[in-house]
């Protein structure tokens, strides 16, 4: 679909997203606190920590679905104090779900189509007839999700409501309905979360040929860390809502702090 | 006469230009792929194939060179080897699934120096065998997912490689000439392509095949079927098996019919449905599984339509291949018929993918005479055909009308048959091969200098004309009274009964036939379930009398057929005995392809062989055995052995055993 | 059964994303429309056109118009029938000030007048959520049906406070008032209804469409993708309103011929509420099953008695009939929640794997 | 210009000029208003036990009212019919949870929400079949509640209280209070209140859900049947009642929908507040703006606090 570089002029290597000193509390209930790290682009980041870490939240922030009390977030050059959700989407930040959040009630190819809804602009009037400029767009749109469901090796459930799907499929298709954004910024939430042994090795294997063939810039969360550190160029490491510790698998692999957390946590 | 006619377009080539002049807009090939069936019109494969000629001879392909085909059933592949023939070099398609050794192998025998292969997994898999495959330059791939960062010397994306081709025909005139020119060059004689016979004994053969070889066959075949431009086939058998050479390339090549390319291995029940195939080609154990899942999907139907649908069956089963056959059948039979056809035989073929179907095939085996009749009796005009790879394919073929589930059918047009005194087949015929690439020895023993082929098979010719195959010629044994001993012959018997999944017969060298019976849990286990039968182990259960009870009625009704047969009637079995667990791969008993190692079984379980020829009720056994998660273990058993009467045998065949 | 779908291969996009890709759909669609644009009016008797055929295709496009809210994009109203009441002013209105533009522009056009009007009540869907969002749509109800009883410029001041429908002629046909035969009545419904109803099809199955599925099934990741939930969320209430009011226009010039504002009670909210749940959430086909298993089945109760011979009171059928259609909801409800529509799919889907049982 | 005056200014004038009506307008919408918070303590308790939105609270009021009344013109004591419509409404609440709720457990809310409207035209249907359509007296003095009026003067001029209005509040604030105490301390109601918060919670008391859900929706039947009383000691026992019932949901929008306190303080408001505005706002637009305005008061309020007046802020997970 797209080389990377990109049309956002950044060529890989810069910083995509930076957060700066970002908290972020419910209530008094602080989830995040005076966090910063960047994202630069092409890179894959993996954002890890114990449970209630504040991951999600995290990723919530960068797309806007939360908007921190403190701190301010960079993206594309543009600083903001927080991201409305629309504007992260329609700049090219897509993101998959913890617990699967799909359109239950639509197909495979539906779901993915509708990760194409920013791309679609045809006229109201053409959708009513279904023709003309209406079934040309939704014809260009379908070869683009044809390439997505060809690239996922999800062809067999191309018609096939996602509620009936088992759940690592369901994950996959999820991941396909985020990349038919075509998105700059790929923001995965324990994209193998429940996955068996063989499950999980095609999700990596898809995930690094996101990175590779469209060059998309990653960020996940992800509690094997087995598999993040066979992936990701860098690694944050977060622990009751604080950043402990952030670089390469190796620096963090051998960081007192991060060993102490995670043996803190049920081992 | 076929080769005379053949002369003008004598090859794939020019057989392409015929197509593109005289049927350029009708389809010539489609893909399911993104969803759709893409389509190539034989004018625009037409100009792909100069296109991809033309780059091929850029990448320095010459004639008689050799070049690598690996990958499944894809447009870009078959025209991968169409290119070639028009540069005059030779496609080489190989098993895509065979490991890296074996390939390395059969490339560096056929000493390629071109590949045109599916995807990454087939490039890594040539990459990691590149030092034995040193005179391979250029490996060219047709999925490039995953390829973007290989080093991209040797490596072509088909893709870019055809728009270069078409931009060098554009550009340069001569080159369209000099391309006109090799096409033309090309003559019946010339070597058309080497197929690789599967090794499953020994190294594998490099089969040399010559345009006409194929094409005379692939005529033979059209006319022999009447089939035309109309017809719609699926390809996904192996590009390097003789039979999707001829079915699914050269014979669209000589009729004009549209191939349809699967989305993927594991859609191809559904695409197959989707196009409606009018002429097809399975292996037997397809048409056994589309059976199963018939009677097993309808077990789980509501009563009344499970009951209407066996009413229905039995009205075909009765009439339905008179009917076929065009014999006379009383109105009312007709019309019930009719019925039945608007009520259960045409929705089944719409759900096989059949409800066009003109002609479909099945080789390779034997079919089960039930499995046989079951889709003939829908109206599939379902028929055999006994081929190989040294015959390109045709050796006897099913005529309309003498349809028979027990025979392989006449000689093919333009084969002689004959049967050597060992029992052997042996055949002659414009397709038989040139020889086997680099390996003289072997041609010799295979091929006689007058052209006779030895096929490796034992068989014969029954009353009425039609070829029996018992078994392979080497593994036919005698017996102590002289009388022929066909294992295998024996054992497909058996296991056309659903309730048999393995048997191995012994009686070489013996006075009588006896052997040793696997029963299939799930058929014989849904039978316990509904006469009530309890088993906690699938040894109790094939302990079980009543189990022996069954398997004993079968044993005689086969005996009752083999009596009737004047050259099998020797080999009626004697005694018989269940064995007390599943043959298994693992152990050693099978092989990786779920044949029967008879010797080795022989030996594994020798006490219970000399059972069987001492008389004895019961044997004791005790066997080691390897589970799934790989530990070995002991099973101890007592084996009950059963006698079985055995009949007169008869002389010439009855009519009964027509099926047709 | 009769579905071979072997052989009909798509080698298009165009093609695969028809709407009814099957052949064998194609020929249903067909037969149906010809049933009820020729078989029907050519047969049915004036009864039959104007107390049954009528009134359900009036309701079906109600019930359209409500399932797209309620069904496609999952938020439920109550306000159905003030938004029909809406159409009905709207049209009434226009056509006394305009007599000389032809009906239909103004039937059409009411339905703008209560998309307006729709999207306007629409707004608060995008704080409140469920049930609160039923309030929401109460008070559109209530407020506009105080509108009709209370604004007497809406009725041209007449004494009745009805709406009376003047006549209107369409290709020199009288098609309103009192001197419009049922079946001209019936034909420019039908029309009307298959066009409506073939508009809604193509959006449902488009970019709009998915939209709405999205925000219904999963509002938050909808959101994330870059949907607009406000915009998509008025869109359907102007889409859904649009149909409404149409329906109310056609059931007051084609089917009343004459409307007091208790026509537009919350009752009749319900009526086509009902029609959909019945029908089938996110079914166009359910939206007709339902509104002619509803509208038809007090018509039935109320025939079955003297059918029967059955000396009952015809107040007694009148409660029964309550009772009645009461228990068949829950009944109904218990045994195919997704409606009638399910039904439909579940029974297409045995016969297209026919004789096989999945 | 004058519109503005009559909108902002003269309203209020008028409650300085005469304070009494506007204590006398306060006094019935605190009336009304208890009526309402009374109908919505009956959704609250059902949908707080068992997420069902009950449409059909509305015509429990009416059927039990009928009941009462017509087993009494069938020559029942009052009482005695007053103890029989208490088991009615036992039968009606166990036939619900059996026939209804049951097999419909774990089915999307509208689903139930849809089945409560079926209930609802089964009892209109039953109710006018057996006691027919017309509208009745409440047997108010055979029960003993008290008539008439007593009249303040204060203020200079003076406020009339009806009796059975004084006895309405009364008994709705001693049902509360018998509620709360139900709910507080008795086994049955701690397990209500945990069934509220899971259903888990509720087995480990001991009682399935099953029996919980009949229960609560007997208690429901109860509070419908006192309301009933009282407002058909008001005005009359009649089906219009029914649709009146429906200001119960702006009342649970203000309170919330599983609020006991909200939903007596939103029927206060409420009912006030369109008292209020019927009398001083409604002349300006030709009166009868009491059908609307309380959904008007809740949807306004609605856009300020999406999850009512008593109810938590929700805070979105994914």
């Amino acid at each position: 679909m797209r080389a990377p570089g990109g049309k956002d002029g950044l060529v890989a290597g810069d910083v995509l997203l930076a957060v700066d000193n970002v908290s972020l509390s419910f209530g008094g209930v602080k989830a995040i606190t005076e966090v910063s790290f960047d994202i630069r682009k092409g890179e894959i980041r993996a954002i890890i920590g114990p449970n209630g870490a504040g991951k999600t939240s995290m990723l919530n922030v960068i797309n806007g679905f939360y908007h921190p009390q403190q701190g301010r977030i960079t993206y594309k050059g543009a600083t903001r104090q927080k991201m409305r959700p629309y504007v992260a989407a329609s700049q090219g930040i897509s993101r998959t779900f913890q617990n699967v959040a799909l359109f239950k009630g639509m197909s495979t190819l539906d779901n993915i189509m509708a990760g194409r809804t920013l791309k679609m602009q045809g006229s109201f009037f053409w959708q009513l007839f279904r023709h003309g400029p209406a079934m040309r767009e939704e014809i260009e749109h379908r070869r683009k999700v044809e390439e997505i469901i060809d690239f996922l090796e999800i062809q067999a459930i191309r018609k096939t409501p996602v509620g009936k799907l088992p759940y690592g499929l369901q994950k996959r298709v999820e991941l396909g309905r985020a990349l038919a954004m075509e998105p700059d910024l790929l923001l995965l939430d324990e994209p193998m979360a429940g996955m068996n042994l063989e499950e999980k090795e095609d999700m990596s294997r898809f995930i690094l040929d996101v990175n590779n063939q469209y060059g998309t810039t990653i960020a996940l969360i992800e509690h094997d860390i087995g598999v993040v550190m066979d992936l990701s160029d860098r690694i944050v490491v977060l622990e009751y809502g604080r950043k402990i510790a952030d670089g390469t698998p190796d620096q963090v692999k051998s960081d007192q702090k991060v060993i102490d957390a995670y043996l803190g946590v049920s081992h | 006469m076929a080769a005379a006619a053949s002369t003008r377009d004598d090859t794939f080539p020019k057989l392409l230009g015929r197509n593109a002049r005289d049927r350029g807009a009708r389809p010539a090939i489609r893909h399911k792929d993104f969803g759709i069936w893409q389509t190539w019109t034989w004018a625009e494969v037409h100009g792909l194939c100069r296109a991809y000629a033309a780059a091929l001879h850029e990448l320095g392909l010459q004639p008689g060179e050799t070049i690598a085909i690996v990958g499944t059933n894809r447009p870009r592949l078959y025209w991968s080897m169409m290119a070639a023939q028009m540069l005059g070099a030779i496609p080489v398609p190989v098993y895509s699934d065979s490991v890296a050794e074996e390939m390395a192998y059969v490339l560096a025998h056929a000493d390629v120096k071109l590949a045109a292969v599916e995807d990454q997994e087939q490039v890594d898999k040539l990459l990691s065998i590149s030092e034995r495959i040193p005179n391979l330059r250029h490996i060219l791939y047709d999925e490039e997912r995953g390829l973007r960062d290989y080093d991209h010397t040797r490596l072509h994306h088909i893709e870019r490689l055809l728009a270069r081709g078409a931009e060098t025909l554009r550009a340069d005139p001569a080159a369209a000439a000099a391309l006109d020119a090799s096409i033309a060059a090309g003559k019946g004689a010339d070597l058309g392509v080497i197929l690789y016979t599967s090794g499953t004994t020994g190294r594998p053969k490099g089969v040399m095949l010559t345009y006409d070889n194929v094409l005379i066959s692939a005529r033979n075949g059209c006319a022999f079927d009447r089939l035309d431009e109309t017809e719609e086939t699926i390809a996904y058998l192996p590009l390097a098996w003789v039979g999707d050479h001829i079915f699914s390339y050269a014979q669209s090549l000589v009729a004009g019919f549209c191939v349809n390319c699967p989305e993927s291995p594991d859609t191809v029940v559904e695409d197959r449905r989707e196009i409606g195939t009018t002429y097809a080609f399975a292996p037997p154990r397809v048409y056994e599984n589309l059976l199963t899942l018939t009677m097993v999907r309808m077990e789980d139907a509501a009563p009344l339509k499970r009951r209407m649908f066996h009413y229905f069956l039995d009205v075909a089963k009765r009439v339905g291949e008179p009917i076929l056959n065009g014999e006379s059948v009383s109105l009312t039979d007709r019309l019930l018929y009719g019925l039945g056809e608007a009520l259960v035989y045409g929705p089944l073929k719409n759900r096989f993918g059949f409800s066009r179907i003109k002609v479909a095939y099945t080789a390779g085996e034997a079919i089960g005479p039930e499995i046989f009749r079951f889709f003939r009796s829908l109206g599939i005009n379902l028929k055999q055909l006994y081929g190989q790879t040294e015959a390109a394919v045709y050796v006897t073929m099913q005529p309309d009308g003498e349809i028979r589930a027990d025979t392989v059918g006449r000689p093919a047009p333009e084969v002689e048959v004959r049967i050597a005194d060992n029992g052997e087949v042996m055949f002659r015929s414009p397709g038989v091969f040139q020889a086997y690439y680099k390996d003289p020895e072997a041609t010799a023993k295979t091929k006689t200098a007058d052209g006779w082929v030895h096929s490796g098979d034992a068989g014969f010719f029954d009353a009425t004309g039609h070829l029996k195959i018992i078994d392979r010629a080497k593994d036919v044994g005698k017996m102590r009274d002289g009388s022929l001993f066909p294992p295998k012959y024996v054992e497909n018997k058996l296991k056309f009964y659903s309730n048999i999944k393995e048997a191995v017969a012994f009686g070489d060298g013996q006075d009588s036939v006896s052997c040793f019976i696997n029963i299939d849990l799930t058929a014989v286990g849904n039978w316990a379930e509904r006469n009530g039968i309890v088993y906690a182990s699938y040894q109790e259960l094939a302990g079980h009398p009543q189990v022996y009870d069954m398997i004993a009625r079968h044993v005689d009704e086969v005996n009752r057929s083999l009596a009737v047969e004047p050259m099998m009637g020797g080999a009626q079995i004697k005694r018989f005995l269940i064995l007390h667990k599943e043959l298994d791969a693992d152990d050693g008993e099978l092989t990786r392809t779920q044949k029967v190692r008879r010797g080795f079984i022989a030996e594994r379980y020798a006490p219970l062989v000399t059972a069987l020829y001492d008389g004895s009720p019961e044997a004791d056994i005790r066997t080691e055995v390897t589970f799934e998660d790989g530990r070995k273990g002991v099973i101890a058993a007592r084996v009950k052995i059963r006698d079985c009467a055995t009949y007169p045998v008869a002389a010439p065949a009855p009519a009964m055993e027509n099926a047709a | 059964m009769f579905y071979r779908e072997a052989g009909q291969y798509k080698t298009s996009y165009a093609a695969d994303m028809a709407i009814f890709p099957i052949r064998q759909d194609r020929i249903g669609i067909a037969v149906i429309l010809l049933i009820a644009f020729v078989i029907i009016p050519v047969f049915g008797n004036q009864f039959f056109l104007s107390s049954v055929m009528i009134p359900t295709l009036v309701f079906s496009l109600a019930a359209i118009g409500l399932n797209i809210l309620t069904g496609y994009t999952g938020l439920i109203s109550l306000g159905t029938a003030a938004f029909m009441g809406v159409g009905a002013y709207a049209c009434y209105k226009l056509t006394s000030w305009f007599p000389g533009v032809n009906i239909l522009v103004w039937i059409i056009a009411s339905g703008f007048v209560s998309a307006g009007v729709g999207a306007l009540f629409g707004l608060p869907s995008l704080r409140i959520k469920g049930f609160y969002l039923v309030v929401a749509t109460l008070a559109a109800q209530f407020f506009l049906q105080w509108c009709f009883v209370r604004i007497p410029w809406l009725v041209n001041y007449n004494t009745s406070g009805a709406i009376e429908v003047p006549e209107r002629t369409l290709f020199g046909v009288v098609i309103t008032g009192a001197n419009a035969t049922p079946t001209a009545r019936y034909l420019v419904l039908l029309s009307v209804v298959a066009a409506l109803t073939w508009f809604a099809s193509n959006l449902v199955h488009g970019r709009v469409g998915r939209a709405w599925m999205a925000v219904r099934d999963m509002d938050i990741a909808a959101e994330l993708m870059g949907i607009r939930l406000l915009t998509t969320k008025l869109l359907a209430f102007a889409v859904s309103s649009f149909y409404c009011g149409v329906a109310g226009a056609l059931m007051v010039f084609l089917w009343y011929g004459s409307a007091e504002p208790e026509v537009f009670v919350i009752n009749q909210s319900f009526l086509v509420l009902f029609m959909v749940i019945i029908g089938g959430l996110g079914s166009l086909i359910g939206s007709f099953m339902g509104a002619a298993l509803i509208y038809m089945l007090p018509i039935v109760l109320r025939m079955l008695p003297a059918a029967l011979g059955l000396p009952i009171a015809s107040a007694t059928v009148e409660h029964l009939q309550f009772i009645i259609v009461g228990a068949l909801i829950i009944v109904f409800l218990i045994a195919e929640p997704h409606g009638l529509a399910r039904l439909w799919q579940t029974g297409k889907q045995k016969l297209r794997i026919w004789p096989f049982p999945y | 210009m004058n519109i503005l005056y009559a909108l902002f200014v003269d309203p209020w004038v008028q409650m300085g000029q005469a304070p009494d009506l506007l204590v006398q307008t306060l006094w019935e919408g605190l009336v009304s208003g208890v009526l309402y918070a009374l109908i919505a303590l009956g959704f609250v308790l059902i949908f707080k036990a068992s997420g069902v939105f009950n449409f059909a609270q509305g015509i429990m009021v009416v059927f039990s009212a009928l009941t009462l009344v017509g087993l009494h013109e069938m020559g029942v004591p009052a009482f005695l019919a007053l103890g029989l419509a208490v088991a009615v409404m036992f039968v009606l609440a166990v036939a619900v949870e059996r026939v209804v709720l049951r097999p419909l457990v774990n089915q999307p809310d509208i689903i139930l929400f849809m089945a409560t409207f079926g209930i609802t035209y089964v009892l209109i249907g039953l109710g006018e079949l057996i006691f027919g359509g017309n509208p009745k007296r409440m047997i108010a003095d055979e029960l003993y509640l008290p008539k008439g009026a007593i009249d303040l003067k204060i203020l200079g001029g003076f406020v009339s209280l009806q009796k059975i209005d004084i006895a309405a509040a009364v008994i709705a604030a001693v049902m509360i209070a018998a509620l709360a105490f139900f709910f507080q301390k008795t086994r049955i109601g701690r397990a209500l209140r945990a069934v509220a918060d899971s259903h888990k919670a509720a087995l480990s008391v001991g009682i399935s859900l099953n029996q919980i859900w009949a229960i609560v929706w007997f208690t429901a039947g109860i509070v419908a049947l006192v309301t009933g009383i009282m407002w058909g000691a008001r005005s009359e026992v009649s089906f219009s009642l029914q649709v009146i019932a429906l200001k119960a949901l702006p009342v649970l929008i203000l309170g919330g929908f599983t609020s006991v306190p909200g939903a007596i303080v939103g029927g206060l408001i409420i009912g006030i507040g369109e008292k209020l505005g019927e009398f001083y706002w409604g002349p300006l637009v030709g009166g009868g703006i009491e059908s609307w305005l309380a959904y008007g008061i809740a949807l306004a309020f609605l856009l300020f606090r999406p999850q009512g007046l008593f109810g938590e802020k929700i805070i979105e997970r994914i």
